[in-house]
């Protein structure tokens, strides 16, 4: 009798890309209910435009290259990159912003190097960092917490349709009206403007750990991100490094002048930290290979982003942060080769 | 004090220049060649930590008070030539980091004139101290980047890039993202 | 605790089925067929001819180089042919086999026991070398070669290893449960050959049964050398290497060998047939296969002669059952998918899996990697298989080896993990010999260079001689015709 | 006015002096370059690339006077390499010099047939042949790089090119 043969070994865990996309994209979940509750229906629109555009480009960029639809299409990857980009953008931005960035990203940022696998720059930063240099105006119109003690004016569902769609607001709201700074822009106005750290915290919008709402968002991807940890999915090199390196500095110039630097709890629960740490600085394509390598890509990652934030022109320093240790990726990897089993060094 | 570590942190993170000069964009491709990018990286930062505060004692001490300023430029190039000629004065024994490559040479001389601007723009700083640190600042800058390109292009090396891209077209787009990157750093040093 | 191991995998051990009933020899097919190059190193060369007849246990082919193993006779019988034949294992094409008709008369060669403590090591390692003993945990290295490096070291630290960590095998689980006193008859004569100062018998603690025995075995003994040690069920703990370092905490230098470090690690079923070469007087002619898979009705292990084709193990164990998916020489891991049954059972045959698709779970379709890192989580290693993918592909060899590439031993944790189900151990498998050959041609390379250069040398003086020869015999000529002048 | 000629003067004198050191050390440049060219040569000796040996022929790439593309012993990935190494396209190599072979072959005597005139000893680049006057020689496969130059000077034409393989079967 004859049988089939193929190479050792034989037997493989059942693990798949898919799988790990989806879970990555199930460990986004919470924080986009979480910000559905504090910021309206606008980022549904956003994610749905961002993923599918993120779908097309790639089935554009697989027939290019000649490159089977199948397996490449549905593996995730561009949903995640769409998912990620529309998660950095303002709920009511208009919908030419996510379709160019994710479009880009995937075009730009991913096939060009070679598709799945071979892209230096995480591609959902490469877009995003695209927008925030290309339309500044755009990528400012946050909308405040919808709390019940914040009387603000809140756009409805039409509304938010109607603008992100039209590209402009609709004639009874006027930006003003509507949009406040994230924290940590107000925060960093509010220092500019000579006023000390007690005095730009009692504005309404800051709870106990930093902004409202933002708050409650970063907590939920912490809480997605550990989840993927206990997966196994993530290592904790990178978010452990990326975190520390953002509160050790801003707890050390927290202590030596507490009036005009924010602490470390602020810092963690602002802007994209936790967004950055457990799901754009971790993707593994773009992230550095060995152990060691990874805590120096997240410390590198941690430090240029509290140094952007506190000194630099951007509120929120993560995209060029991850961008520029991207760029340092294959430098760290040739440094950091691991000891070989038997070898001295 | 803290004036001065901006200077220095500034020059290091917005460095430009580097992803501007011609030089940078022959890509550092195989891997024997990427120890002539360490060569040419480690002869920058020396050469810029040393040439800048030369020539700002030359700008303060003999230009101005002659009012020659008009021989500024010509005066940095020739100072960054007399780099050049350091770079291969430096290697005599460490010749494996040597650059060999036929051109490089234009390429020193090309990358002198762009050292010579610099300088130049380094002339506006105000004490001996922020001179060198500015032109330490620049030279790892340049040294840190062209180091970070010349591995990313040798780890390109196995990547499918499209046909029409390979090589020179690759490189310049991930010059391009780097430099959007550093982007994210305008408003650090407040000129 | 024994320091753990980096990496590795707990899998399924699978051998609950195969170790429920206790050993059974079957007997002799008609025809035997005896490859020549079974084991590693050079191929022995046979001694018979066609037409001979042979007895059982009589040498017919002899070990000529350093590392080769001699071949006995496994049925008695004359032989039928020495011709190529398929061979269960990776030697480019089939090879040379001698082939004997079995006459049914199981007539032995008789030789006389020996006793180990008569002979001298070095005369005891040569007479091992006679019974064509090698290692059984499936790398069939010859075990004469090994024991003189070992020899080399005083005292060296004799490793047993039981550990079996490869799922479906448990044909040393079996040997230890029923000839312990035999395995450790050999684990003395192995100590005496090699002068060893300590034992140490390794079994997985997935094997209590076959520990207890052990240690009931070893406490009659009461030989204080011997010491039997349980080491967690991590795969592949059993590798020579990796068990060296779960029991001692050394790691074998990577360009060397076990004994460099003091160390000799034989497998148990090593240890068995050399007692019973030296005691009943048996060379290698039969072993231990574990016919397993749920392909199999009843698996179970049984005690095989060599040459005997793989069919007749299938047809003793109730014959296939269902459509199976791959017919395995060895475990799911690290074993060789055969292409037919027909083919014999060598000393490096310790298992056979007849495996339906439930048994495994095959390589889908092969997505590019994305780096994830399971794989330098899972290597054993401790190397990057997701950097030496990227530079396998561009064939970067100078990368591939700093990297560490040669250090890789295909145990395929790093194939078991990955989510792109990328064939990884066969690329590496396929990249080595292509690094070898290059480093080859570097090395011949400069070995022309330096033997151009001294040519030219050696051309450059004869004739500086010559010139200076010559204008000796100018300035002679020129003394003679005017003399102070 | 004057002060300014003069510091111009002053500059071209030190730039000329700059460009004359350069132009020495092009050649101590020249012989770095030859060396680190050579290294990748496959050292073969066998002359196809119109030149005496791999150093020549290292020493006429360094100066410019020869290709990349002159090597068929060494094929296209020493095409490939001192592409890398001179910031050049690859090229494959110029069918003019010989033809790539897939299996390198190395040299062997039919020893019965040699009368020992050691003319291939002399041909020989690296020495792999041995034997002395009026005795029988032979080569040694290990050493031999398969560049040819022995089987022409044979009077009686006892040598031919062999695979690795066959030489060792025989």
């Amino acid at each position: 009798m004859t049988f089939g043969t193929s190479p050792a070994p034989h037997v493989i865990a059942p693990n798949s890309v898919r799988r790990v996309m989806r879970l990555v994209l199930f460990a986004l979940a919470p924080a986009i209910v979480m910000h559905i509750v504090f910021f309206g229906v606008g980022l549904l629109v956003q994610l749905f435009l961002g993923a599918i555009v993120a779908l097309l480009a790639e089935a554009i960029a697989l027939k290019l290259r000649r490159k089977p639809l199948q397996p490449f299409l549905t593996d995730g990857s561009a949903i995640i990159t769409g998912v990620l980009l529309a998660m950095c953008l303002p709920p009511l931005a208009p919908w030419w912003l996510v379709v160019s960035g994710s479009a880009f990203a995937v075009l730009f940022a991913k096939h060009l190097y070679g598709g799945l696998g071979s892209n230096p720059f995480n591609p959902a930063m490469v877009g995003y960092a695209v927008l925030l240099v290309s339309f500044p105006a755009q990528l400012t119109q946050w909308l405040p917490p919808q709390l019940a003690d914040l009387q603000l004016l809140r756009p409805g569902v039409g509304d938010t349709f109607y603008t992100v769609f039209m590209g402009h607001l609709p004639a009874h709201l006027t930006w003003d009206a509507i949009t406040s700074p994230t924290p940590l822009t107000s925060m960093r106005n509010s220092l500019s403007m000579g006023m000390t750290m007690q005095e730009a915290q009692a504005n309404p919008m800051f709870g106990a750990m930093g902004g409202r709402g933002w708050d409650w968002i970063n907590l939920s991807l912490l809480g997605g991100g550990v989840w993927l940890l206990v997966l196994r999915i993530v290592r904790w090199h990178i978010p452990l490094a990326m975190l520390a390196a953002i509160a050790v500095p801003a707890a050390v110039m927290n202590a030596v002048d507490p009036g005009a630097y924010p602490g470390a709890t602020f810092h963690l629960t602002a802007g994209a930290s936790m967004l950055g740490a457990f799901f754009i600085a971790t993707d593994p394509i773009s992230a550095a290979t060995s152990n060691r390598g990874k805590l120096i890509y997240g410390a590198g990652i941690g430090l240029i982003t509290y140094v952007i934030r506190t000194w630099g022109g951007y509120p929120d320093g993560v995209a060029f942060a991850v961008l520029m240790m991207n760029a340092a990726v294959p430098l760290i990897d040739r440094y950091t080769v691991p000891r070989v089993y038997g070898h001295t060094r | 004090m803290s004036s001065l570590l901006i200077i220095l942190l500034g020059s290091v993170l917005v460095s430009y220049f580097a992803l501007t000069t011609r030089g940078i964009v022959q890509p550092f491709a195989s891997d024997d060649v990427f120890d002539s990018a360490v060569g040419v990286a480690i002869a920058t930062a020396v050469g810029l930590t040393l040439l800048s505060p030369l020539a700002w004692l030359i700008d303060r001490l003999a230009l101005r008070p002659l009012h020659m300023d008009f021989l500024a430029p010509t005066l940095f190039v020739m100072l960054t030539v007399l780099f050049a000629l350091c770079l291969e004065a430096l290697f005599r024994h460490q010749t494996h980091w040597l650059p060999l490559r036929m051109g490089f040479t234009m390429l020193l001389t090309t990358q002198g004139a762009l050292l010579g601007v610099m300088l130049q723009g380094r002339v506006r700083s105000d004490t001996l101290l922020q001179a060198v640190l500015a032109g330490a600042g620049t030279g790892i800058g340049f040294a840190a980047l062209l180091l970070a390109f010349a591995s990313m292009q040798q780890r390109q090396r196995a990547a499918e890039v499209p046909a029409a891209f390979q090589l020179a077209p690759i490189a310049l787009i991930t010059i391009g993202i780097m430099a959007l990157a550093l982007m994210g750093l305008t408003g650090l040093v407040r000129e | 605790m024994t320091p753990a191991l980096h990496g590795g995998l707990r899998l399924p051990g699978n051998k609950q089925r195969s170790t429920q009933k206790p050993l059974r020899l079957i007997p002799a097919p008609d025809q035997v067929v005896l490859p020549l190059d079974q084991h590693a190193g050079a191929p022995a060369v046979a001694t018979v001819r066609v037409g001979d007849r042979v007895l059982r246990g009589q040498l017919i082919a002899r070990a000529e180089s350093e590392i080769s193993a001699s071949l006995h006779a496994s049925v008695a019988g004359t032989v039928l042919a020495i011709e190529p034949r398929a061979v269960p294992y990776h030697r480019n094409g089939p090879s040379t086999c001698i082939v004997i008709d079995n006459d049914g008369s199981d007539a032995t060669a008789s030789v006389a026991a020996v006793d180990h403590a008569a002979l001298d090591p070095r005369a005891l390692c040569e007479y091992i070398g006679n019974g064509g003993i090698v290692g059984l945990g499936g790398a069939a290295f010859p075990t004469a070669p090994k024991l003189r490096r070992g020899q080399q070291n005083d005292g060296p630290h004799l490793i047993l290893n039981g550990a079996e960590c490869e799922p479906w095998i448990s044909c040393d689980d079996m040997l230890m449960r029923e000839h312990a006193q035999q395995i450790l008859r050999g684990a003395i004569i192995l100590c005496h050959a090699l002068q060893a100062a300590r034992c140490t018998v390794v079994i997985e603690d997935d094997k209590p049964v076959a520990e207890s025995a052990m240690r009931a075995a070893q406490a009659e003994l009461h030989d204080e050398r011997i010491v039997i040690q349980s080491v967690p069920t991590i795969y592949p703990a059993g590798g020579e290497n990796q068990i060296i370092t779960v029991v001692t905490g050394l790691e074998v230098p990577a360009s060397g060998l076990p004994s460099d470090i003091g160390v000799l690690c034989h497998n148990v079923g090593t240890a068995a047939a050399v007692a019973r070469w030296l005691d009943n007087g048996e060379p290698l002619i039969r072993r231990i296969v574990t016919v397993t898979g749920s392909g199999v009705t009843e698996p179970g292990n049984l005690e095989v002669w060599l040459g005997t084709p793989m069919s007749q193990l299938v047809d003793h164990s109730g014959g296939y059952s269902g459509s199976i998916a791959r017919l395995l020489m060895g475990g799911s891991m690290m074993g060789l998918a055969l292409p037919s049954d027909d083919l014999p059972v060598v000393k490096a045959s310790n298992c056979l899996v007849a495996a339906l698709p439930a048994d495994l779970h095959l390589r889908g379709m092969e997505m590019p990697c994305i780096r994830c890192g399971n794989c330098s989580e899972a290597c054993p290693v401790m190397l990057l298989p997701q950097q030496l993918h990227w530079f396998a592909r561009s064939n970067d060899f100078a990368a591939l080896e700093s990297l560490g590439l040669m250090d890789c031993i295909e145990c395929g944790c790093c194939d078991y993990v990955c989510p792109s189900q990328i064939p990884l151990a066969q690329q590496f498998r396929q990249a080595k010999p292509a690094l070898v050959e290059r480093l080859t041609s570097k090395q011949q390379a400069s070995l022309a260079r330096q033997r151009y250069e001294s040519r030219d040398q050696r051309l450059e003086r004869i004739e500086a001689e010559r010139q200076a020869k010559l204008a000796e015999k100018r300035k002679a000529m020129t003394q003679n015709n005017h003399p102070g002048g | 006015m004057i002060l300014a000629i003069l510091i111009m003067v002053a500059i071209g004198t030190i730039l000329a002096a700059v460009l004359a050191n350069s132009a020495a050390s092009t050649a101590q440049r020249q012989q770095l370059l030859t060396e680190r060219i050579n290294e990748r040569l496959p050292q073969t000796q066998c002359g196809r690339c119109t030149f005496t040996g791999c150093k020549p022929y290292a020493a006429a790439i360094a100066r410019g006077e020869a290709d990349i593309d002159q090597c068929p012993p060494g094929g296209d990935a020493t095409a490939k390499v001192l592409a890398d190494l001179l910031g050049r396209p690859p090229q494959p190599v110029d069918p003019r010099f010989g033809v790539v072979l897939s299996q390198p072959l190395v040299a062997w005597i039919d020893e019965p047939a040699c009368i020992g005139c050691t003319k291939c000893i002399q041909a020989c680049p690296v020495d792999a042949i041995v034997g002395a006057s009026k005795f029988m020689h032979t080569v040694i496969a290990a050493h031999c790089t398969g560049c040819e130059l022995c089987v022409a000077p044979c009077p009686v034409d006892c040598i031919e090119m062999r695979t690795v393989t066959d030489v060792a079967l025989s």
